[in-house]
Formats: structure tokens, C-alpha cells, sequence
């Protein structure tokens, strides 16, 4: 381990860190919701984008998303079942389903991927407005249960109200290291190897002996039950579902988030998610114009930095370089 | 000689000095009388971009309307103190995420005690536990009826339950002969619920309902949906919640397809939008309960002026927009009576029973008590109209005392 | 019972000629471009306000301000291909994410100059013609003969012009035309500005017929790409043809069961035609 | 001289109405190296896909150390040994020399999923053994000094010695190459020949098309001679190189294919 990597790790800890210290300093609800919503969509974006390592671009993962949410809202509502123990079933039940919905899209690729993936997700949700029993139709499924409280013996009980703000935000944040730590140790596995053989050249893939249908399958189902898992939490922190809010609108701005964050670096979407999540927030007072300061951000980063945000430092480094070595050679 | 000039030069000194002094402190003294009032804030919460902004931004317009009004007429007087109204708007784009994140914002950083919104049913199911428990006066038009728990949640005009009845009891007045019923509505919660109400009234009424449909709230084109509908030969179709736009095409696209009937749009129908789109010869004998028209259909010379002024400034009249005026004269009534500015004390003094409050429609009170066993729904009378050759003809005017045997059967009772 | 089958099948005609005019600028630019342009329609969107600003506002002639608001928003198309879709041909995500950027600005800038209210434009063909009991109003019958008109006069220019044969090269083999010396640039902004110019009349033709709000776009965008992909992406034929199998599904479903069941079959449809034949309808692998 | 390699009986391949490969069948014995040769448009990649399972061929069989291989998918055939090169370069091309010939590796290295997800000790040392298998496949294909260039940054000669390079990685015991010295420079072409003579010392069996006789004729064994998707001829070079069919048919014109190269 070089003295690089003990940077590296120095300073991820002390990100970490910091996220958990957050609600130590700002007491406002309001922004415990901001962030916590925040860390929610970073479950959802990084799944995004785990798919697109394989070359593909899923516009069924926010169906998929709410898939989840409705599963564990239906197992919690209907059967009874703990919170705790609807979570991962509901992940595993959307996991079966994305699985169900990828295997017809096998042939498909790239844009025709995009639009299979869009086509399936669609009668999916649709399926959830027009079956009124048990989705609940396009009122979609309210008064969610809020998880159970936590017991650890020895430990204060931990209380999920209206007003347990903190308690939700340690939650989601937990969960969201949980599955960003899962899809970087994925992504630097055999199967991360893969993924980017895959990207590259699925025929010469083939030819060096992976079966690529296979893993681009088992990519998708995982990145979808991340999708799934950011499905329930939110679902189970709104307390409400609605098929409308998973219509194409998310599915585009989670798009937006991971690309412009950067495809090509593991913490795009992260920086993604956050800048743009905090703009919207920042820009309240001015409803009319995010959109627009939206779409300017997106011109203008898609423009100057293909690589997308995160390649910004680099960039002006880069630039910095060039502009003394033209100093340089003026003099 | 030598000194006068110094003296000279020192009363100049001093002079000059003093001047800047007291032209500097003129602003604060200004200031200071400025100070002398304090300001409530009153949150808006209502989509103000996206889809649903066509509802959110009349509102917004109406509130602030009021509250530049009140704040002209010197404010209000409690304790010896004068409060001046002040409205944050934040917008709500009709989404849950959103909109929660807007309640939380006016909650705890703006510490609003009062909020108008949100417009969609749905949201107001996550918010309303927020302002319940943080004891926030929250005023909105929902289209599904209060819950007598709900304690801090009002309705500023009447709802669904009391729209529907009123307008098929115009309608029975007008058409007595008609037998069948075509009825439709959004595909979406609130076209729901007013697809109940209207289903039980059409039974009290004894007609019969031959086609009972929900458009697609995205579609345009309602040919396909006609066709069906008309094929069921129908004596009249009454429509529900829908946007004014859309019932525009409804109604226009119904002619076109041969349809001779009247037509019913029981909520936030919009004369102007109406003529424009379907056009006078098709919109004949629509018949409408409360529509954007104040002017048109005003009762009082107050509605008249406050529409006249709502013209002028924005160039058009909106249906919610006066509404959400009477919101803000309830407030303020609620906190002269109560002597106080706390959310808690105006709920005391609106849920002490016959209280009357100003409103555009003349004195209101919050009555629903028999039906929902809360009283939170103004009393607003509702004015019943028709499209007569090109201009919107007031009927008559239904008030709450005449409309409360219709409730009972629109609750289907 | 014929006569509601005949009325649905009119019925599926006119929103098949709806989808085929929108639809046709679609595939004119993935085709040839390779992007997808998610901001088409708000261009449909534009070409219906810029009517409503010249037809009912100007109260210039119906058809002078339908031929200007289709010139206009060509002009913004073009300028805005140079720009921003230029740098990302071939490209499908970006491009698409650019456009959707595209879709946000446009829609704030509608906002900003028309309002929020629903707006309408005039009926310029009154009345309403019945065909063995078959209604289908005047403005309708208008805007299938015209939308006939303007499509098949882009496809004998397609055909027959050499600037069109030069499109359609692109759209089989870049590289090869590129080889023979067709210029690529110029090819793609003016089939962006085709594209825009189709969309625009499609907005402006049904601006008397339905209703104007800055927000109408993107649903109509999705019906598109249905289509689009239902034909085969770079196939026109195959737009039209898809266009039309859509236009009756919608009728027939929706006056069958109900509007939400028609989304679904479209949708499902659509997974299905990809899944089975990605190439589309008439495509090629 | 044991059982054949690789046996291809009466392999047919149509497309639509055209046949484009008609009843062709030959032998490949351990260890020795095959050429396949013949005019442009002869049906020798096509074949070459009906062997490798690109597309099956529509009849005819071809076996495999006896077992019926027909119409089995790539990533079988590679278990099983047989692995091959493209005409076309295809790589990995945004990745590094290195990282493409590990891809290529990963079927030897039997790592398990878990232990590559957390870097077990087992894990480590399983790499330790894989990079020393790749460092000496770069090492005696010459590409040890470009182990960390991007594959596409790579000379055209070099981009085909790292196509054959892939092709080695999987370890294969029947090594298919199809045209690996078209188009390349003279040096290049040469190391590419010795490449394929130490491959075959190593003890793998080669099968490759080639155009360029020059080249071809002193490392084969025996050569089979496509004609319009038919096999006129099949022989030792020499015996070829005597043939007045072979000759009418491809040789005069490849002398000057070869020379115009």
C-alpha cells in the first residue's frame, strides 16, 4: 500500500465520517429530509450505472425502483410482515422480476435495449394504475408502515416517526455505503472483468470463452435490486407510492445524474446526485428557472467535459498545464 | 479678522458635519418606523412548474392578491400591535418527494403557522400528519371528503360531494325529462372519488347511468372515448373533475360527434377557456357550478372588484383563484377574533360553532359537521350557471342550508 | 354495430396520421444522425405556439403562419443541431440527455412567454362531414389531406431530388456516401431542420384541433419512438406503417376496453416487436 | 499418425439462395499446422465461423477429439480448446495489453467469486500466478514492452500480434488464425511466422487461412485449397504448389495479390 492508496483511504474515512456526523450540526428536518432523499437517489443512480458497465443503458430501473416499493408496502400491508423482514424479500421479488423482464430483451442492444427496457418497465407500471386491487390504481398505496423500531439490548431503541429524522437518515445512509461499497468490490471483482470485456467487444468476449448473455443478465438483476432497495426505503420513508412519480420523469433524471456525473468513474453518479439534488434545493425561491439552469448545466458539461463532473479537476489541471506551457513558450 | 474666518470655517465644519449626520440617520429613523409592525408568514405550497402548474399558479396569484390587500388596508390589528401578511410560496410540482420537501421548508425554516396547499389529493396524504402534528393551519381544496380527526385542515370552498349534487340538481330543473347519464372523469384519485359521488347522486336522482368512463388525463384526443360513450345514447353527459382545457375538447369533440345533450362540469369549470376552445355554438347550455367567471357570476360587489382587480393584473380569471382569496380573509378573521397570531387560538376560535368569517361570497361559516362529523369545509354558496348563447348566465345560486339533503345522497345515504 | 367499427377505423386513421407526421421528423433524424432527440416534442409544441402567435394573435392566414412557424422552428432546430447535437452524432445517450436538457429550456421558455393556461387557436374548417353516419369533423379531414400533402411531398423529395437521394444515402451508409462526397454536415442540420419543420406542422395542424400548453411534448415524444421503433429506426415506411397499426390500436382499444389498456398495448407491443425483431418492422439487421 | 484433431465432414453453409461453402471435408492432426487457402470470396471464413460457432453450418458435422462440436456456442468451443483469431482486429480496445490478455486468461484462473469480491489471501496468490502466465505469454509474443498502452493506441502489426495474443491467452490446443500476416510489415510478418512455429512447438495445433503464399508455404504442413466454396486440393506445399487446378485456379493470381501487398 502506497503512500497514494493511505491517501485515498485517509480521506474516504473521512467522508464517511463526516456523512455521520451531519445530523450532529444540522438539527433543520428539512434538510435531514433534502439529504436523506439525497443518499436514497445515490442507491438508485449508482445501480444505473453498475448496469451500464456491461455497455447498456436500463430505462426500466426506475420501474423497477418503485417495483421494489411496492413489494415491500404490499408484504407489509397485506401480510403483516415486519419491515425488516419485507426489505429483502421485496429485493429478492424484484430481483425474479427483472430477471423475467431482461430475459426477452436478451437480443437486444444498445438504443433497442433502451427501448425494450423503457417498453417493459412502462406496462409494468401500468400495470400498478390499472389494477386497483392491490396497487391501489393511480392513488397508488398510502399510510405505508413506517419501519419497526430497532431493539439492541443495551442500546436506546431506535424510533421510526414522523419526527425521527435522524433515525432515517442513518437508515438510508447505511444502506446506501452498504450498496455503494457492494457494487465497488463488485466492480473490481472477476465479474467487474468481465463486465468491461463485455463493454468492449461482446463477440471477442464470447470467443475467449464468456458466457456474456449470462452475465449481463446477472448484472442486471443485481443492479436492479439495488434499484429495489432504494424502491423500499423510499417507500417506506414517504409512506406513500404513486405509479405517476415513476414514470419517465425519475427515469430521466436519474439518467441525467449518472451521465453527467460520469459513466466512466465509479463515484459519477454519486457527485451527480448531489450536485444537481442540492441545485434544486439551493434554487427554490426560483421554481420557474431550475429546469433551465438544469438543462445549461447539461449543455454545458455534455460540451467541455464528456467525461462528465467528476473529470472537472482533472480538466482544469489539464487546461491549467496548457496555459503554462504556453506562457512558457511565449517567453 | 483672521479668527472670524476660523469661526467661519468651524459653524461650516460643524454644519456640514451635523447635516451628514442627520441625512444619515434619516433611513434609520425610517427604518425604525418601519420596524414598528411585525410580519406573519403565510406559506404556499402548490405547484408552481410542471405539469400541474395550470392549478398551482391561480392560486398562488389569488393568495397573494388577498394578502397585498390586506396588508393595504393596515394590516392586522392585534393587541395593539399591527402584523402585515407575508407570503413564502414554495413549490410542490405535485410530487411527493417534492412536495414534502416543501412542507418541511415552510415548517421549520420559514416557520409558517399557516399553509394554502397542497393542490393534489395525493400529496396532502403525507403532509397532513406534518401539519397536524406541528399544529399548522393547512387550507386547500381536496376533492375527497375531511376526516374528523384532521383537526387542523380545512377546506377554503366547498367539495366534491357538495359540487356534484348541486349541479345535477340544477340540471334536474333545466332537463326534467332526461332519463340516462353518461358520466366521466380523470383517471386519476380525485375523478375517482367524484365518480363515486356522482354514480350515488345519479341514483337518488333516479337516473340511469349508461356509460360510466375515466379518460386518460394525458389524452387529447376523445373521439375513441366518444364513440363509445355516444353509442350508449346517453340524454345528457356530465363530466367531473376535469381541466378546463380538456373539457373544452370534450365538449367540443362531443358535438362534432353528433352529440345534441347537454353537458354538466361540476368543478373549476372556466367559462373563458371554454368559449375559447369548444367555441360559443358547441359550449351552448353547458351547465357549470362555480366557474373561473367572477365577474360574471359575482353575488357581492366585493367578488366583483376583487375579480376585476385579479383581471387587470393577470390578464385573466382563474377557477381556485378567488378561493384561495377567501383563504386569507378566513385567516385574518380567525386571528382578529382570536386576539392572537398562534395557529392554535384560531383553530379554537374557527371551530367555536357559528362563526362567521368574511368572504368574497359574502359571510361563511365551517360547517360539515352532520356529514363528517368535523366542521372544516367553508361554507361558500355556489352559483350555478349556463352557457346561453355565448355568455355564462347565472341560474341560481345554491347555498349550504338547500344543498344539505344532496349530501346525504351523494354520500349515498 | 359496423358503423362504430367503420367510426374507430376513421377514428384510428386520423391518429395515425397524427403519429405518422410527428413521427416521420422523428426517424429523419435518428436515421441520419443517429440521435435521440428527445426535445422533438416541444419542437411540436413550438410549431403550435408560433401558429397561435401568428394565426390567432397576428391574425395572419392560416397557412402563411403554419409555412412561417415551420420555417421558424427549422431555424431554432438547425441552430440548436449546430450547437449542441453536432459534437454527440452516433452518440445515443448523451444525445439523448442533451435533448432532454433541450425539453427543459424550451418548456421554461414557453412558460415564460404564453402562460400557464390552456391556450387554443381558432378553427379555421368549421363543420362537421358524415359519410354513410361516419362523423368526422371538417378540421380533421383538413388535416389528413394536408398532412397527406406534406408527406408525400417530403418523400418525392426524398426520392427525387438529389439533396434527397444524398439524405437517404446517409441514412443507409454514412461512411459509403461520406465516400462519395456528400457532405455530412450539411446533410444532418438540414435534417434537423426537416425533422423540426415536420414536427412544427404537426403542432400547428392540431393546434385548432386539440389544445396548447407547455407541456404537451414529451407524452406525444414517447408515442413517437414508439413508432419509430415499431417501424424499424431507420426505415420511413416503416414509420407510417407503424404509425398507423398504432393509431388503430389506440382507436380500437380504447373504444373497446378503456384509454389506460390501449397505453399498455402500446407499450407492450412495442417490447415484444423489439424482442422479437430488433430491427424493427421493416428495418434492417 | 493417431486419431485427427479436428474432423470437418461434407460442412455446407447457404446463405439464402447462395452456397457459399459446399460439402468440405478435411482432417487436423496433432500438432501440425494447417493452411487454408484460396481466392477471395472461397468460403474460408465462413467456414471458419461454421467450425467456431459464429453460425452453424447448415449441414455436415464437424468433430472434435472425436465428440460432435457442430453448432456449439464460442464460449464452449473455448472450453473445450479450440479458440481463434479475427480478420478484422477485434480487441479490447480501451483497455490495457495487459488487461486484454488477462480477460483472456480468465478461464484458467479458477477464482472464485467471493474471493475476488473481498482480495482473499487465495485470491492474491491465484493473481500472483495469473500475471506470471500472462508476462510470459506478452514475453514470447513481444508485447511485454506495450503491457500497459491502450490496445487501440497499438500499431496495426501489434494490434495483430495481440489478436493472436488473446487467442493463446485461452489456452487453447487447436489455435484457428484467420489471415494473422495480412497486411503486415515484412518484420512483423516474419516474427508473427516464428510466433506461430514456437506456438506450435509448444504443442498446439494450428488451422489458418492465408492469402499471402510467400509466407505461407515454408511453415505449413499441409495446406487445403477452397474454391468456390468447394476443396480442390489438399496436399503438402509442395504437392499444392504442382497442382495445375490450384494454380489455374489461385496461384497466378496470387503471386501478384502477394506482390502488390
Amino acid at each position: 500500500m502506497n503512500r497514494n492508496d493511505w491517501l485515498k483511504w485517509v480521506s474516504l474515512a473521512a467522508v464517511v465520517i463526516a456523512l455521520f456526523l451531519i445530523p450532529v450540526f444540522i438539527k433543520n428536518p428539512y434538510w435531514m429530509l433534502v439529504l436523506t432523499l439525497l443518499w436514497n437517489y445515490i442507491i438508485v443512480a449508482q445501480g444505473f450505472r453498475y448496469i451500464a458497465t456491461t455497455g447498456e443503458y436500463s430505462f426500466a430501473h426506475v420501474p423497477l425502483m418503485g417495483m421494489g416499493g411496492y413489494a415491500s408496502a404490499l408484504l407489509v400491508m397485506k401480510l403483516g410482515m415486519s419491515f425488516w423482514l419485507a426489505l429483502p424479500l421485496a429485493v429478492l421479488v424484484t430481483a425474479i422480476i427483472s430477471a423475467i423482464i431482461y430475459y426477452p430483451c436478451l437480443r437486444t442492444t444498445g438504443t433497442f435495449f433502451f427501448f425494450a427496457s423503457f417498453a417493459f418497465g412502462e406496462v409494468m407500471r401500468l400495470c400498478w394504475v390499472r389494477f386497483k386491487n392491490p396497487f391501489g390504481g393511480v392513488g397508488g398505496l398510502s399510510h405505508i408502515p413506517r419501519p419497526d423500531p430497532i431493539h439492541i439490548p443495551g442500546l436506546p431503541i431506535v424510533e421510526f416517526t414522523l419526527f425521527s429524522h435522524t433515525s432515517y437518515y442513518y437508515l438510508i445512509l447505511v444502506f446506501m455505503l452498504f450498496s455503494v461499497l457492494t457494487m465497488y468490490l463488485l466492480e473490481n471483482s472477476r465479474l467487474g472483468a468481465i463486465a468491461a470485456a463485455i463493454k468492449e467487444s461482446k463477440i471477442l468476449a464470447s470467443f475467449v470463452g464468456i458466457r456474456v448473455w449470462r452475465y449481463e443478465m446477472i448484472i442486471f438483476v443485481i443492479a436492479s435490486a439495488f434499484a429495489a432497495l432504494g424502491g423500499c426505503l423510499y417507500a417506506h420513508y414517504m409512506t406513500l407510492l404513486v405509479p405517476e412519480e415513476f414514470y419517465w420523469g425519475l427515469a430521466i433524471y436519474v439518467c441525467i445524474w449518472a451521465v453527467v456525473g460520469g459513466m466512466g468513474h465509479f463515484t459519477g453518479p454519486i457527485v451527480g446526485t448531489i450536485v444537481f439534488g442540492l441545485i434544486k434545493e439551493l434554487l427554490r425561491p426560483f421554481p420557474q428557472i431550475v429546469p433551465l439552469i438544469y438543462g445549461l448545466i447539461l449543455a454545458a458539461t455534455l460540451a467541455l467535459l464528456p467525461e462528465g463532473l467528476i473529470s472537472l479537476p482533472k480538466k482544469i489541471l489539464l487546461w491549467n498545464k496548457r496555459r503554462l506551457s504556453r506562457l512558457r513558450r511565449d517567453k | 479678522m483672521k479668527k472670524k474666518s476660523e469661526k467661519k470655517g468651524l459653524v461650516a465644519l460643524i454644519g456640514s458635519l451635523s447635516l451628514i449626520v442627520i441625512l444619515a440617520a434619516l433611513p434609520f429613523a425610517v427604518a425604525q418606523a418601519a420596524e414598528k409592525h411585525e410580519t406573519i408568514k403565510i406559506g404556499i405550497a402548490q405547484p408552481i412548474s410542471g405539469g400541474w402548474a395550470a392549478w398551482g399558479v391561480p392560486v398562488d396569484r389569488g393568495a397573494r392578491l388577498a394578502i397585498e390587500d390586506v396588508n393595504a388596508a393596515g394590516g392586522i390589528k392585534i393587541g395593539g400591535k399591527t402584523y402585515l401578511l407575508e407570503a413564502v410560496t414554495e413549490d410542490t410540482q405535485a410530487e411527493s418527494a417534492i412536495a414534502m420537501a416543501a412542507f418541511k421548508k415552510l415548517i421549520y425554516s420559514h416557520k409558517v403557522g399557516y399553509i394554502l396547499g397542497p393542490m393534489s389529493s395525493a400529496n396532502n396524504k403525507i403532509v397532513q400528519p406534518l401539519t397536524e402534528e406541528n399544529k399548522v393551519i393547512q387550507l386547500f381544496h381536496g376533492s375527497f371528503p375531511p376526516n374528523p380527526d384532521d383537526y387542523y385542515n380545512f377546506r377554503g370552498t366547498l367539495i366534491g360531494e357538495q359540487y356534484a349534487p348541486a349541479a345535477y340538481a340544477a340540471l334536474m330543473q333545466l332537463y326534467p325529462e332526461i332519463k340516462t347519464v353518461a358520466i366521466l372523469n380523470r383517471d386519476e384519485e380525485g375523478g375517482w372519488i367524484n365518480q363515486k359521488v356522482a354514480r350515488n347522486v345519479c341514483k337518488a336522482l333516479g337516473l340511469r347511468i349508461v356509460a360510466d368512463e375515466f379518460i386518460d388525463p394525458k389524452e387529447k384526443d376523445y373521439y375513441p372515448i366518444l364513440t363509445k360513450i355516444l353509442t350508449k345514447k346517453p340524454d345528457f353527459i356530465g363530466m367531473g373533475m376535469i381541466a378546463p382545457g380538456y373539457h373544452a375538447l370534450l365538449i367540443k369533440q362531443g358535438r362534432e360527434m353528433g352529440y345534441k345533450g347537454p353537458f354538466l362540469a361540476p368543478t373549476g369549470s372556466d367559462t373563458a377557456v371554454v368559449l375559447d376552445i369548444a367555441g360559443a355554438k358547441a359550449a351552448e347550455g353547458l351547465i357549470a357550478v362555480g366557474t373561473a367567471d367572477y365577474i360574471g357570476l359575482a353575488t357581492t360587489s366585493l367578488m366583483k372588484d376583487v375579480g376585476q382587480r385579479y383581471l387587470k393584473r393577470y390578464g385573466t380569471q382563474d377557477a381556485w383563484s378567488l378561493e384561495y382569496y377567501n383563504n386569507i380573509l378566513y385567516i385574518k378573521a380567525g386571528m382578529e377574533a382570536a386576539d392572537s397570531i398562534d395557529p392554535k387560538d384560531v383553530v379554537k376560535v374557527w371551530r367555536t360553532p357559528g362563526f362567521t368569517m368574511p368572504s368574497v361570497y359574502g359571510d361563511v361559516t365551517w360547517v360539515g359537521q352532520e356529514f363528517w362529523g368535523i366542521n372544516s369545509i367553508a361554507s361558500c354558496p355556489l352559483p350555478y350557471t349556463q352557457i346561453r348563447n355565448g355568455k355564462e348566465v347565472v341560474l341560481g345560486v345554491v347555498t349550504w342550508e338547500d344543498m344539505k339533503p344532496l349530501v346525504n345522497a351523494a354520500l349515498g345515504k | 354495430m359496423t358503423l362504430l367499427y367503420l367510426q374507430m377505423i376513421v377514428n384510428g386513421t386520423m391518429i395515425g396520421f397524427q403519429l405518422a407526421l410527428f413521427a416521420t421528423g422523428l426517424t429523419l433524424v435518428y436515421g441520419i444522425m443517429l440521435i435521440i432527440n428527445f426535445a422533438h416534442g416541444e419542437l411540436y409544441m413550438l410549431g403550435g405556439f408560433a401558429v397561435f402567435l401568428f394565426f390567432d394573435q397576428l391574425r395572419l392566414n392560416y397557412f402563411v403562419s403554419l409555412a412561417l412557424a415551420m420555417i421558424v422552428v427549422a431555424i431554432v432546430a438547425t441552430v440548436t443541431e449546430r450547437i449542441f447535437f453536432k459534437p454527440m452524432r452516433g452518440q445515443h445517450i448523451p444525445s439523448f440527455i442533451m435533448s432532454c436538457g433541450l425539453v427543459f429550456v424550451l418548456q421554461v421558455l414557453a412558460v415564460l412567454v404564453f402562460d400557464v393556461k390552456d391556450k387554443a387557436v381558432d378553427s379555421v374548417f368549421p363543420g362537421v362531414v358524415k359519410i354513410f353516419g361516419v362523423t368526422l369533423s371538417m378540421e380533421r379531414l383538413a388535416i389528413i389531406v394536408i398532412s397527406t400533402v406534406i408527406i408525400s411531398a417530403f418523400y418525392i423529395f426524398l426520392q427525387r431530388s438529389r439533396f434527397g437521394r444524398a439524405m437517404r444515402a446517409v441514412m443507409q451508409n454514412p461512411e459509403a456516401a461520406a465516400l462519395q462526397g456528400v457532405n455530412i454536415d450539411q446533410v444532418c442540420s438540414s435534417a434537423m431542420g426537416i425533422g423540426a419543420a415536420l414536427a412544427a406542422a404537426a403542432g400547428g395542424l392540431l393546434a385548432p384541433v386539440f389544445i396548447l400548453n407547455p407541456w404537451i411534448g414529451p407524452d406525444l415524444t414517447w408515442e413517437g419512438f414508439i413508432v419509430v421503433c415499431l417501424g424499424g429506426k431507420t426505415s420511413l415506411p416503416g414509420t407510417l406503417l407503424a404509425a398507423f397499426i398504432l393509431g388503430y390500436i389506440k382507436s380500437f382499444v380504447s373504444t373497446l376496453a378503456d384509454p389506460m389498456v390501449a397505453r399498455m398495448c402500446s407499450a407492450a407491443i412495442l417490447g415484444i416487436i423489439l424482442t422479437l425483431r430488433p430491427q424493427g418492422l421493416l428495418g434492417h439487421e | 499418425m493417431n486419431a485427427p484433431l479436428l474432423k470437418i465432414r461434407d460442412a455446407t453453409k447457404y446463405f439464402g439462395g447462395l452456397c457459399a461453402v459446399n460439402r468440405v471435408s478435411f482432417d487436423v492432426h496433432q500438432g501440425e499446422i494447417v493452411g487454408l487457402i484460396g481466392p477471395n470470396g472461397a468460403g474460408k471464413t465462413t467456414l471458419f465461423n461454421a467450425i467456431t460457432g459464429f453460425y452453424p453450418p447448415t449441414s455436415g458435422k464437424v468433430f472434435y477429439k472425436d465428440k460432435d462440436v457442430t453448432g456449439f456456442k464460442p464460449h464452449q468451443l473455448v472450453e473445450r480448446g479450440i479458440s481463434r483469431s479475427f480478420q478484422l482486429i477485434t480487441l479490447f480496445s480501451n483497455l490495457s495489453v495487459l488487461r486484454n490478455v488477462a480477460i483472456s486468461l480468465h478461464l484458467q484462473t479458477d477464482i472464485d467469486f467471493w474471493g475476488s469480491l473481498f482480495h482473499t489471501p487465495s485470491y492474491l496468490k491465484k493473481q500472483k500466478v495469473a500475471e506470471t502466465k500472462i508476462m510470459e505469454i506478452l514475453r514470447y509474443t513481444g508485447l511485454e514492452n506495450f503491457k500497459d498502452t491502450l490496445a487501440n493506441s497499438l500499431s496495426h502489426g501489434y494490434q495483430k500480434t495481440l489478436n493472436f495474443a488473446i487467442a493463446i491467452g485461452t489456452n487453447p490446443e487447436l489455435l484457428m488464425l484467420d489471415e494473422p500476416l495480412c497486411a503486415l510489415s515484412p518484420e512483423r510478418s516474419s516474427a508473427i511466422q516464428k510466433l506461430i512455429l514456437t506456438v506450435r512447438d509448444k504443442g498446439v495445433t494450428i488451422l489458418l487461412i492465408e492469402h499471402n503464399m510467400k509466407a505461407l508455404f515454408p511453415i505449413c504442413d499441409r495446406i487445403v485449397v477452397l474454391d468456390a466454396g468447394v476443396k480442390i486440393a489438399e496436399g503438402t506445399p509442395k504437392v499444392i504448389g504442382e497442382n495445375p487446378e490450384v494454380i489455374s485456379a489461385y496461384l497466378g493470381g496470387a503471386v501478384d495479390v502477394s506482390e502488390t501487398r
